[in-house]
């Protein structure tokens, strides 16, 4: 390995570089050092290297920031979870160091920053590897930019100790560099090769990636769930949506908000979730599939307008990116506690569609779907993201665009004397007319949420209730009878079955790889329909002694998390149980395997 | 690409209804009568809707784009009696409802009918930011002074003293006044009537309907039931005094001096702080792009910028950025 | 029977007078008839005459009236329903008869006005009475009243039917017209006088009610359920509520507002139902146990707030008096489909307590005991009420008051050092110490929506959430285990168990009673604890077949009720089943014993 | 008959608490930090907090009745940083808690503390009834034109132009006016000040204490982290004006004729009319009986009319009545 290898060749040049097919780093630092820019920039690289990716990240706790970690995972196989342990650990501070070492796995390699850290160099289960990011970074760039740059260091560094294409990592650099002023490119690009021209040989080991054997040759993009769900909302053809600020779903609105006006239509901020969710209502009225997107509160505040699209049978798209609740809980942290109020959150029998997307890719095809069954069941979908999925960065074939890409005009088709917009058919699925929309004989509808006779008129009889009630759960059954039972990955049948819906799908999928490796295999299986639930479900559990719902979930009074809750009631299977946890943070591997070992006692 | 994702929200004018008749015979009012009123006998709501079928047939407003929307209240069943397309939302939303139709609809003319609790009450706060914001709609709160569907409560408009079934031994909080309310939330129409004028309160319709932006009325109309005689101090038949502004004719009179313009939003609060019966007309106008404008022009710019793209090409950009 | 006998001699007069147990009477005329007041008076001379009684009465869709009910029964044994079907009948309007001429049971007595009514005479199954009431009234009251006064005549006609005694009712007239002048009330006892005078010997039958023989000696007091509910309060010793004015729960803060500056309190009518539960946490904070009565949108207005006072552990009481829902639904009739919206109606892990009153009787206690349990384990408690019980009226043992009614002064004892909001005890409750109380070591408690450690303060550690989490949860979890087991009526084990809540308790009981009478005994059991559940159900329900829970709401998704959903979810019991409705009218005892055999099919 | 239940709410004061000192040693500011502020360095919201336990300091306001209340925001984040009784509550709600602890417990004086979000967009109509029926609070709003904790969106605030994560070519609506807006509202007493002038600032904050009923003030409080220089043209030492209103002596002098008489709302509608950075200083205060004295006036009533019986033989006189 050389110190003279010239990083702008432009080809992975280190020697002897020991090829891997999976890594796991985690930058600890504060968020004012540019962690998230080089996390993001790692992910992206690894994308557009047909490798598959994912990242975490936490926010720091004051306004102005402080301790922050980034953690990528890099692999030549399918990524699903951020990993349990960290192969590569960079420490910029003492606190740093102090609070993540015990998550550097056995043999795992610990960069310190020597002007910041002193490491306990008598714990050999680490190489610990030295790196004077500071003076380095202060003496490349030239004194006065402080050590403003250390994180470009670092990406240097790493580049060279993953034998990184340095030319396409300083193409990424430009990109990212476009609107900044030449002085603080300049040195950016010294503070990179520096790092990259750091001898880290007496930590004796550089590594490669080994080339990603499933890819398809379709190139990888690389974004957030946010911002997933945005661009599949755009993709999907809406071109309207109005929401309120709310962590960690945000994101989603500053992107169509930005966004929107390109495609001719536009995104609402407005005064507060109650009157973001009209507007997308009032949207809907108009024509138009729109969408609300909001976290744990403001999804509190919306049941009341909610209900109304149930009842009126409106279409509506609204998204949760559940946070740690209850109340205002913990807004940067995940957790999946928001199903029961997505299911059951309504007074009065209220039934919705509830889907919860697994992972980043799924957040964008899951979008265009609630679009698509908001639309076609004229009903209000709700999405449960969740702060992991939302914020985490991974790597997907870029979608087919060309033919998921639609436009969503509005129907006006004119209707005929016998249009009735709450007809009492079999399927029970209103087609409504938009203002605008002619009607023979002048017999408009009224779209309304007093219970109603077929015209959308409130009427006297009783039995309007009895058969509007069914009508609406009749809709809903009827689309449960046309969804997909899940496929189950792993053996067919055996002793556990892990369910997961949304972000545990990851760790749970992981999990039962794990046991499958070792020869104790789990059988794993994630339900991305939620409300209604797909059939099949009780012939899989059948076959299992035990059904372990893992959810990032309390247990609940009873001691089932709330997905575990509504199986057992569906099924009255007792082998249904649960791996729960509410701590705001995703589930390790290990936690699922040693809750499965526990729960076999 | 296509040319109608010029449109504020693309694709709005899109679908061209088939079959839709060119030049459709003009309607009368009675043509857009539907369900017969629940109102009580004499209840001053049924003005209101006698005047909106004026309004429709004097304006032949074309018969599939009349959108009335509601919340919930007497007045708020308004949308049930209107031969046309209508909403019966929740308590106090319409407004915010509204909004959502009128920027993703620019084509139509939304009318929202609410009531003194449904608007000033729960309802007080998306009031505010849609008329901050100028987004286009007429709001006419029929104004009862009281809550009517749920049987006397006193309302956000009660008069102190006023004894109802919450304040049995009277009103004792200072009432909302929706003037003051409206011109200070940045509103750049506010009017004043009363069903008792209907002559009036139709001029004030057709002005309301012509304004560019949000336009507010607030119209007395009495509950016979739970609030008779409310508005008679307003009412000459009744021994009463109504009022009218008299607008600045920029005549260069002496007399128009005196007069009224309804650009000053000081002068209109002054008119606004003047006791019960006060004054009737339009306390204040003031042109002001509307927010469906400003969003057109946001619209216009990106996508020019964009080269006018379609939806394709524009996403396909994206995830390039995004490789 | 004749016809001189004097209508003042103050004892029951009527010869040849039946004796029964049990009547029921449905006027049925227009809301503006006044029909309201006979029903009401006769309620209350039948709660003064230690008969058991309950009432019923529809609200007319127009706000100036229309079309309307009212419906008594009486009766000397325990009253449980308002029964299925009427014994007389009395007939206003030809729209009167027809639409209710098919609820009269075979051999009732339908009185009908001729002046207005044309019965089918040929119809034999019943005995039909034409009674010019309209044109009796205007001669006893002298032209210009018109027909103004007929109820009276009316009231004046049933009290010779069912030889009621005159001295108690006119008094009670007098007091009914304390603040009515003097023309009005002379018009008012000619016309009952001349009602009274009328010789209905025609149908050959006059009645008398045996005495009820259950009563303990202790007078009965008559109200409806929201009256109950409201007084209840005051006795339990609330002094502040806020609420905002809905369908059918608006009249308890009527009452409240009314009557709690009488007590040194006041009532807040809201501007909305979130400031209206916003004001009550408020007051909670401040030392108070706080109400706030609202129907269901309300109730999904509130849900934010009721989420933060679950995190900060505030004592709260919400009452929700149901109604048909979802959205505005059908506010004027009843409903039981609030259900899930009170228990899983809040994003994140949210428990709270959930009870629900069983008759207007129930209301009154239950409304102490949700104080009680708000206040002890400070946390929100949420009664649901529903439309049925809060407007229908009914006698019961008047409350012993002397033992009941108390004082809930604010705790200002002073905190030691070691104080602390939140703390992670066994029991996990907490003794909130409101402004106001000092606090040794000044070391002052925040209350938070925020997850947060013992002190109230946010921590970073993800810990905090696990242990705050099931600090919350274990809570409700030891309340469980002191609940009362609710007792089985009927057979301890058989075929089947209808379970109960709230105002289906009334219907189901019957039914069971009715069923045991016929020789085919069903049991029956009412859960008034729904959040948690009881102890022991799982025993009792393993000693039936088939657990039928009845309730008026939809059958769901997947074939359960909502309380049927829990039930199964708890248990894994296959053998839970329902008996559902949502026509927005109470179960008929009829409806439960048909049902009950369809299923068995 | 227990006397404590003339009291507001019964009960309020029947528990004295046991052995608290009737002298308590008068403590310093410095005895009321808590958490160490978690705002950024810089934030105008420092200020505030250094103001407010210069307020309680001077007034000595009972060191356990100190009762701060918030809602969500940087801003809100206030009550973790006083080492007092204090609540953080919902987003937009604070006022809506204040109105029932102030109610339910009128011997505390209920402090406040909001962001422009919380108090102008989704607590917009909390605020105002809260003014309109005058309950005894202060809310100090620390107005920094932008959405803070959420990290830089537009709020009601926010003036054209300002590009925010959700404008990012620049907001379009016109903002809300605080002055404007409360004063219509029929709020007793509004005042606005910002954090560059703490001399000014804690001036109206013991006005707004010594005030009976609601009392508001507008502090302008500089978001450094995502709005750094908003309200320099107010800060004269960044070259700005920050202009004082002058308030009417009633001296008789020429000059006074000029000054500003904070008792006429239709002046103080005008003032606020002003551009930016405008005046700062009481622009409307008015005397009224507060809701708290108002209830407790139906109290008295009540009671004096129930011959002041305890609850027992009220409730018993109730059931009487319902045999
Ligand atoms: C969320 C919600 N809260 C309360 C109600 C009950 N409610 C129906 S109408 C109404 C007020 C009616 O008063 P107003 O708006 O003045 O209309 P009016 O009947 O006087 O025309 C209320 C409180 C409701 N339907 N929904
Ligand atoms: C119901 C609800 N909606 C949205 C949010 C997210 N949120 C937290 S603070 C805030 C606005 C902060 O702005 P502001 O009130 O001006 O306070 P600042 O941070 O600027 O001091 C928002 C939208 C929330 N916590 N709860
Ligand atoms: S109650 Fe009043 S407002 Fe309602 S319909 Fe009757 S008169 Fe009109
Ligand atoms: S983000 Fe702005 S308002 Fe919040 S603490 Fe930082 S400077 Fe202050
Ligand atoms: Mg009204
Ligand atoms: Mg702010």
């Amino acid at each position: 390995m050389s110190n003279t290898s010239n990083p702008n060749s432009g080809t992975a040049v280190v020697a002897n570089a020991v090829p891997i097919k999976d890594a796991v780093i985690r930058i600890a630092g504060n968020s004012q050092d540019g962690i998230q820019t080089v996390g993001e920039l790692l992910a992206r690289y690894s994308g557009r290297s047909a490798q598959e990716v994912m990242s975490y990240m936490t926010i720091p706790a004051t306004i102005s920031g402080g301790p922050s970690i980034y953690q990528v995972r890099i692999g030549s196989d399918e990524v699903l979870s951020v990993g349990d342990e960290v192969d590569v650990l960079v420490a910029f501070y003492q606190h740093s160091y102090e609070q993540h070492i015990g998550v550097l796995r056995n043999g795992g390699v610990l960069i310190y920053d020597p002007d910041q850290v002193k490491p306990n160099l008598d714990d050999k289960r680490f190489a610990c590897v030295g790196v004077p990011m500071t003076s380095l970074t202060i003496e490349a760039v030239g004194g006065k930019g402080r050590d403003k740059g250390k994180n470009m260091f670092l990406l240097g560094l790493i580049a060279r100790m993953f034998d990184l294409d340095t030319v396409k990592l300083e193409a990424m650099l430009k990109d990212w560099g476009a609107k900044r002023d030449a002085g603080t490119m300049e040195a950016t690009f010294n503070a990179f090769r520096a790092g990259y021209g750091f001898d880290i040989g007496r930590m004796g080991q550089n590594f490669r990636f080994i080339p990603n054997e499933r890819r398809t040759g379709r190139p990888l993009v690389v974004m957030a769930g946010n911002q997933a769900m945005a661009y599949g909302l755009i993709a999907a053809g809406v071109r309207f949506g109005a929401a309120y600020p709310i962590t960690p779903s945000s994101q989603i609105m500053e992107i169509l908000r930005a966004e929107l006006p390109k495609y001719g239509g536009m995104f609402l901020q407005a005064e507060d979730e109650i009157a973001a969710v009209c507007a997308a209502i009032g949207a809907g009225y108009g024509g138009r599939v729109a969408v609300t997107s909001t976290s744990g509160p403001g999804l509190s505040l919306k049941t009341e307008a909610i209900g109304w699209a149930v009842m009126a049978e409106i279409p509506l798209v609204v998204i949760d990116v559940q946070r740690g609740g209850p109340s205002t809980g913990l807004p940067t942290k995940m957790e999946q506690s928001d199903l029961n109020i997505a299911i059951f959150g309504g007074h009065g029998d209220c039934p919705r569609i509830v889907i919860a997307p697994r992972d980043v890719e799924d957040a964008f095809y899951s979008s265009i779907e609630a679009v698509d069954l908001a639309r076609h069941y004229s009903s209000p979908v709700i999405i449960l993201s969740d702060q992991a999925i939302g914020f985490r960065v991974e790597a997907f074939e870029e979608p087919d665009l060309d033919k998921i890409v639609r436009e969503m005009p509005i129907d006006f088709t004119p209707r005929g004397a016998d249009f009735k917009p709450y007809e009492d058919t079999p399927e029970g699925i209103p087609h409504h007319a938009p203002p605008g929309t002619p009607i023979a004989n002048n017999n408009y509808p009224i779209l309304t949420g007093l219970e109603h006779n077929e015209a959308g008129h409130p009427g006297e009889d009783p039995k309007f209730h009895s058969v509007m009630t069914a009508k609406r759960r009749r809709k809903l059954q009827k689309l449960a009878e046309k969804l997909p039972t899940p496929e189950v990955f792993g053996p067919a049948e055996g002793d556990t079955l892990l369910v997961s819906w949304g972000s545990s799908y990851g760790p749970a999928r992981e999990a039962a790889e794990k046991s499958i490796a070792a020869g104790e295999p789990l059988s794993a299986l994630c339900i991305r329909y939620l409300n209604p639930l797909p059939p099949g479900l009780d012939k899989i559990f059948d076959r299992f002694k035990r059904i372990l719902v893992v959810e990032n979930n309390d247990s609940g009074l009873y001691g089932f998390g709330q997905l575990a809750a509504i199986l057992r009631s569906r099924y009255c299977n007792p082998r249904i149980g649960g791996i729960n946890k509410a701590d705001g943070l995703s589930f390790k591997v290990r936690e699922i395997l040693e809750a499965v070992h526990a729960q076999a006692r | 690409m296509n040319n109608a994702t010029n449109n504020a929200i693309a694709g709005a004018a899109v679908v061209a209804a088939p079959g839709q008749p060119v030049q459709p015979a003009p309607y009368k009012k009675v043509d857009l009568k539907s369900d017969r009123p629940t109102w009580c006998p004499g209840c001053g709501d049924f003005t209101l809707l006698d005047l909106y079928f004026r309004l429709c047939e004097r304006r032949q407003i074309p018969r599939e784009k009349i959108t009335t929307v509601s919340g919930i209240g007497c007045s708020s069943r308004f949308p049930y009696f209107v031969q046309a397309h209508g909403v019966h939302f929740i308590h106090g939303r319409a407004v915010a409802l509204a909004s959502g139709l009128s920027l993703s609809r620019p084509d139509l003319h939304v009318f929202v009918f609410s009531g003194d609790g449904d608007a000033f009450s729960i309802g007080g706060n998306h009031l505010e930011h849609a008329a901050r914001k100028n987004i286009h709609m007429t709001l006419v709160v029929m104004d009862n002074y009281v809550y009517g569907l749920t049987k006397k409560q006193t309302s956000p408009t009660s008069p102190i003293g006023f004894k109802s079934k919450t304040d049995p031994t009277g009103a004792v909080d200072p009432p909302t006044n929706p003037m003051k309310k409206l011109i200070a939330a940045g509103a750049t129409f506010v009017a004043r009537t009363s069903h008792t004028n209907p002559q009036h309160a139709l001029q004030m319709m057709e002005r309301a309907m012509d304004h560019n932006g949000f336009s507010f009325i607030e119209c007395l109309s009495e509950c016979v039931e739970f609030y008779p005689g409310a508005f008679d101090a307003a009412n000459p038949r009744k021994g009463g005094q109504f009022t009218i502004i008299e607008e600045k004719k920029n005549d260069g009179t002496p007399e128009d001096q005196k007069r009224h313009d309804p650009s000053d939003e000081a002068a209109a609060y002054k008119l606004a702080t003047l006791p019960f019966p006060g004054v009737f007309g339009v306390f204040y106008q003031a042109k002001q792009p509307s927010k469906n404008d400003r969003e057109q022009q946001l619209i216009d710019t990106a996508r020019a910028a964009a080269g006018n793209a379609g939806p394709l090409a524009s996403l396909q950009k994206t995830f390039a950025r995004l490789k």
